[in-house]
């Protein structure tokens, strides 16, 4: 017998999909909005800020609902990509969408937090040296910043592979395509005798996720001893 | 070809059964979405592609037939439910009554149900028991779960000593025993309608929903409790 | 090429208003703790925007209150050595290196790798990183990279604080050259006279946010009114030729008709050589001394005589020309008698014109 | 017209409530929980990082079945606490207790990000001056990361605001006890209809939140000043 | 009370193998970049564990590896003036001050606190964070904090290399003051041969992670065997007795049948006086030199001439006693015919033994 059914292989596979294009894809702008934010003055600073934390604030299945309103293939954004051969709804690439937006006030807390911890005399020097802002950034606050970015991915990521709430909402439960294992897990949970299925998932999530923590955390010593020394 | 369904998720043990010998049968995919109704009739508001839709109740699919994005005539009532009074453990039946002793059974402890004013087990479950002129003694004392197996799960934990739930729900739990049906004129009658949608495509649509009402599916569905409406 | 600075800036209680040329060399800004020289410094990197005022790079401005203008610090290419070495954690101290040379234009030339790194005594820390540096040995690679960066002028705000003698004897040559070879103008700060002495082409002294004095060192730093380093730094400064080397390791020195002996300057004859001689290094005879230890020994002719407060006094010499300082006693211009005019003697030992205070200009 | 009923008023109280008790309590141990983490090596340590993380990995209803199998009033955890009067199971305080679990790991990977951007050299100097370990703690480490706390603390807070499923699922939804914002906000989203009655209740929230949020920026901008002059 | 050290450690390339004793008094660790002198520092310190040995003060031991002992350093009572100055970012330079006070037992006897911020000039700082302080003002709270600790022992780590010249004037008594009236032995790391010459009781010179060389700072400075500081700053320390102040603001010191002329020592006759000369600032004359600016001139016997590898050569001269030092050119040592017990007279200006060299054991 084997642990897992094949559709059960394939909600992990798609979960793990998911969760990695969800982290992968939300790190650019992660980045960018977390240096914003930490970096510059603009009009409006607080209610971007704002913004990027709604998706913690709101129920998950209201974020849903307003994705599927937005996203939506009759939805304002929705319908103009979809012209444009860009689908979300009910796509594993909705719920990835899910997942990253629900993900992206961890990510860029963490992120934002360890900007503001660099220290910007070092950035200063870098730019004595002829450096310009961009690059600064790229080879000074970046690499300084990396342990805050893989804290705040392994966070996006985590989150990603339980997120269930929006992603149920958004782009529905649908075999092979949007069933991430958390859909899964919920599904078996609202049937008589599911619990036993649901807890083999359960399983399956935690292995990945703890995984995937215990990577980050690897890969956050070995920065930090090569920038710490010792 | 593959039909996409939206089944409500209390449906998911029978129509996981369904699908797959429908499968065997026709040689088509068949692609359950499982969630709660309100979910899934929002999605089809919102366009999914879904060929067929199978309701929790009567409301949601109301809904989508105002909205018009129910194909002409695929409307049918296809199950029946019951709901029934659980309790934790080992207990004795009794008869669901104007006479039943509810707030004595519980004393301080909770009635467990799903969400009154939302989760249609929950619905049905308030106007059973106003109907038979508990509810005004019972209500402060209900605990209102996001659906039923939650609600379940804290009887048999123990949490609750009684709860409100349906008939499919309570053959399976060990811990739980259904102490008492309520009368079926207590409530409106438990119906989980079927139809497709306008956004599916009509073939597969058709063919899967007459399965639906075919002999193998009554089977399933009744293996789960449900009561099988459909000529 | 020069530096001119006009600047005005508050920084809570403490206000700047600063105004100088820097010119072609290395402009030592001199001042005690807190009077505002890394403030200054800072206006010319272009870490700060003064309030007001004007700064420019020869014809380059780099900053103009009324124009608005301010250039990016990273257009402004200014070598910049920081009091703290501010190393790049991440990068081994190769990369901390190599890091401003990337960004300078490739066709410029400028120092090699190699030789800096060998002058700087880094040779072996290359793959080390910043946090197993020692103090002295961080502001060594802070001081390597912003003279790989190819700048075109070279601040260093008392860059060598932290090293020791040693080293910062070792390191002192290399500011030399690069002011006397390359057209790179060093804006210094700097508490130490002996570091002053010997790099100023300028002296800028600051006090309390205002630039009190300013001018060449050879003025400023042979003038009795001023002193500008403390009484014991006071000296003048004097250009001569070198004229031979003698076998005992002494080398001949030239300046008009004035003959001084001194440790070994490796030069080639006929090179020019500076010489810093302290006041206190220098002491007066009535008459020509002999059976004596110093070597140099010239007839001069008293010129001003400045007494000080405590038991101190300036004595100004003219050298045949060259203007030189003593530091005695109050008691000994009595006792000798001194007044302006008189023809006296100047002792001064070989070894006090020492080699910290000699070096060449190619 | 009001804009909202008494019973949803009630809702929104009782929201406050639970976050603000969540959030408050679940400072001191995230605080040590983070300092461990980032500060301390032991057997185990990877383990409480991983179940620290648990309830961002599981789906919330996961979360609250669990809560529920151990806080419950038979639980191994809540039997004994019910004996010594603290109960947790449809009361207020369980709410407060899965939305300060579920808050958790954001709390504590923000505070230790924090932690770890702290100079260990300065503690070092506190230690020199006779300062034991607590002391510097509590004198220089703790001061030092209060940004990291504020931030930890606000998400927590935010995540306590618009926490729903492991709450609806261990103490389930009871009027004024135990039914919070977003369950009456779930409830309404199930009926035809609903979404209105829900929005409203979506926009108490969000308003709250972004309070919440803006009071933490300036709190942290007024912090950085002091640390950082200028 | 007295610290010994015998430690062995190694970090990555660099070894650390140090036995000394630095006994009451300041005990200068002397060394150049890189030698291990912080490393040694902070082993007492405890912020770091050695791989073996032991370090006790006094008859407290502090580590021990055989008996795998290591007093937390909270509890050693060192006050620590580091490198950077690592003051605490978000306390005013007030609270920085008081941080050790509050963790010193209130019994004890200390430094008060506005004695501190007044000879630190740090008054006007109190209220003010540290991002806004200058290097210079930064170090200042720093040696403040470590002072109103009320330490056992000091650890200074080049606590002046970012001072200006006049503050380290300011400064240094204090250390001075420190070393001589309470009983709080120092360990001084230090570049700067003028604050060796003047704060050390003894002298530790490392190099290499090695002990090279220590010893009582009068022995080591006065040998011309050793010139740990530089052949610069080699010289001879005297222990004299105050005789009597002159009206123009020199003072007399006698040492045995030695008399010597300096600037004005604000201390009562009879006040003992440790002078240093140093050995550039002292002149060799055959006969005694007449109408010269020079105060101080002194009849003595050459104990000892050693020639350098350069053009200057080392002479021990013995002043009824007291032995001297004086660094001339190997040309003077055979124009003169130097040799040892030949008599001649040691020549020395008065301003040379400087302010700075002299002060007062109380
Ligand atoms: N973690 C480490 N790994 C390898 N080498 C190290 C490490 N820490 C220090 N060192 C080396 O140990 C030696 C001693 O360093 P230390 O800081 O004690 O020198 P120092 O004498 O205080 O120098 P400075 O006068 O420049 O402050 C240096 O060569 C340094 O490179
Ligand atoms: N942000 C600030 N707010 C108030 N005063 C400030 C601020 N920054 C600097 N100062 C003050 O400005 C003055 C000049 O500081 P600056 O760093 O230029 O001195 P410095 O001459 O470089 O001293 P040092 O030799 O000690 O490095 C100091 O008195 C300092 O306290
Ligand atoms: O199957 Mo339902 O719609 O969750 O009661
Ligand atoms: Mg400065
Ligand atoms: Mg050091």
């Amino acid at each position: 017998m084997q642990f897992l059914s094949p559709e059960e292989w394939q909600a992990v596979a798609l979960s793990l999909r998911v969760a990695l294009w969800a982290t992968v894809l939300s790190l650019p702008p992660g980045i960018f909005v977390a240096f914003a934010l930490a970096r510059w003055e603009f009009p409006g600073k607080q209610l971007l800020n704002g913004l990027v934390h709604l998706p913690l604030i709101l129920p998950p299945v209201v974020t849903g609902y307003l994705l599927l309103l937005t996203f939506g293939t009759r939805g304002p954004v929705g319908a103009p990509l979809a012209e444009l051969g860009i689908v979300f709804a009910f796509r594993w690439t909705g719920a990835a969408l899910a997942a990253a937006i629900m993900g992206f006030p961890l990510l860029v807390r963490a992120i934002r937090l360890s900007i503001e911890a660099v220290d910007p005399r070092l950035e200063q020097a870098a730019g004595t040296l002829g450096a310009s802002r961009l690059w600064v950034f790229g080879t000074v606050t970046l690499p300084l910043i990396l342990p805050g970015i893989l804290a705040g991915a392994i966070l996006a990521f985590a989150k990603a592979m339980g997120e269930f709430g929006a992603t149920i909402t958004f782009v529905s439960n649908i075999p092979g395509e949007t069933r991430t294992l958390p859909s899964a897990i919920y599904a078996f949970l609202q049937v008589p005798g599911g619990e036993a299925s649901a807890l083999r998932l359960v399983a399956v999530s935690v292995v990945i996720a703890m995984a995937a923590l215990l990577l980050s955390e690897v890969l956050s010593r070995r920065i930090a001893a090569r920038v710490g020394g010792a | 070809e593959t039909v996409v369904v939206f089944a409500a998720a209390s449906l998911k043990n029978a129509m996981d059964d369904i699908a797959a010998s429908y499968t065997e049968e026709t040689g088509k995919e068949a692609a359950v979405s499982f969630a709660g109704s309100s979910v899934l009739a929002r999605q089809i508001q919102a366009g999914a592609p879904a060929d067929v839709f199978i309701s929790a109740n009567t409301s949601w699919m109301d809904a989508l037939q105002d909205d018009g994005v129910l194909v002409d005539g695929s409307r049918s009532d296809l199950l029946g439910n019951s709901i029934v009074l659980i309790a934790h453990g080992e207990a004795k039946p009794v008869t669901i009554s104007e006479n039943l002793p509810l707030p004595d059974m519980l004393g301080d402890d909770r009635l467990a149900m799903a969400l009154v004013d939302g989760v249609p087990a929950g619905v049905y479950g308030k106007a059973a028991l106003e109907s038979l002129g508990l509810w005004d003694a019972v209500s402060p004392q209900v605990a209102q779960a996001d659906n039923v197996r939650a609600a379940l799960a804290l009887v048999a934990t123990g949490e609750a000593p009684y709860g409100i739930v349906y008939a499919t729900d309570a053959v399976a739990e060990d811990d739980v025993t259904p102490i008492g049906t309520f009368p079926e004129d207590s409530h409106d009658p438990i119906i989980y309608p079927a139809a497709r949608t306008t956004f599916g495509g009509s073939d597969a649509g058709q063919q899967f929903l007459d399965y639906l009402k075919g002999p193998v599916a009554r089977e399933a569905f009744e293996r789960q409790g449900f009561t099988v409406l459909s000529e | 090429m020069s530096l001119s600075v006009d600047i005005r800036h508050r920084l809570g209680d403490f206000s700047l208003d600063a105004q100088f040329e820097a010119p072609q060399g290395v402009s030592v800004l001199f001042g005690r703790s807190g009077s505002g020289k890394s403030t200054i410094v800072n206006a010319v990197a272009g870490l700060l925007r003064p309030d007001a005022g004007r700064i420019a790079l020869g014809d380059v401005p780099l900053f103009d209150a009324d124009k608005r203008l301010h250039v990016p610090l990273h257009r402004r290419r200014l070598g910049y050595i920081f009091q703290d070495a501010r190393l790049f954690p991440h990068l081994t101290v190769r990369q901390n290196l190599a890091y401003g040379r990337f960004f300078a234009p490739k066709a410029e030339s400028g120092a090699s790798f190699d030789h800096v790194t060998e002058m700087l005594g880094l040779g072996h820390l290359l793959s080390r990183r910043p946090a197993t540096l020692s103090g002295g040995e961080r502001q060594r690679t802070a001081i390597g990279r912003a003279l790989l960066a190819k700048p075109r002028l070279l601040l260093a705000d008392e860059p060598l604080a932290a090293l020791d003698a040693e080293r910062k004897a070792e390191i002192l040559p290399y500011f030399e050259r690069l002011r006397d070879e390359a057209d790179v103008p060093i804006l210094y700060v700097s508490h130490a006279p002996s570091e002053v002495a010997r790099l100023a082409t300028s002296v800028i002294a600051i006090r309390n946010g205002r630039v009190v004095r300013q001018g060449p060192a050879s003025v400023i730093l042979s003038d009795p009114a001023v002193t500008p380093l403390g009484p014991r730094a006071a000296g003048a400064m004097i250009e001569t030729t070198l004229l031979n080397q003698h076998p005992d390791g002494l080398s001949e020195l030239q300046a008009g008709a004035l003959r001084l002996l001194v440790p070994r300057v490796d030069r080639p004859a006929g090179a020019p050589v500076r010489v810093h001689i302290e006041a206190q290094d220098v002491m007066i005879a009535l008459t020509r001394p002999e059976g004596i230890s110093a070597l140099n020994v010239l007839p001069v002719i008293v010129r001003g005589i400045r007494m000080g407060n405590g038991p101190g006094a300036l004595v100004q010499l003219d050298a045949n020309g060259a203007l030189l300082l003593a530091r005695i006693t109050r008691r000994s211009v009595g006792a000798l008698g001194l007044a302006e005019g008189m023809q006296v003697h100047a002792v001064l030992k070989a070894v006090s014109v020492s080699r910290q205070s000699v070096e060449g200009t190619a």
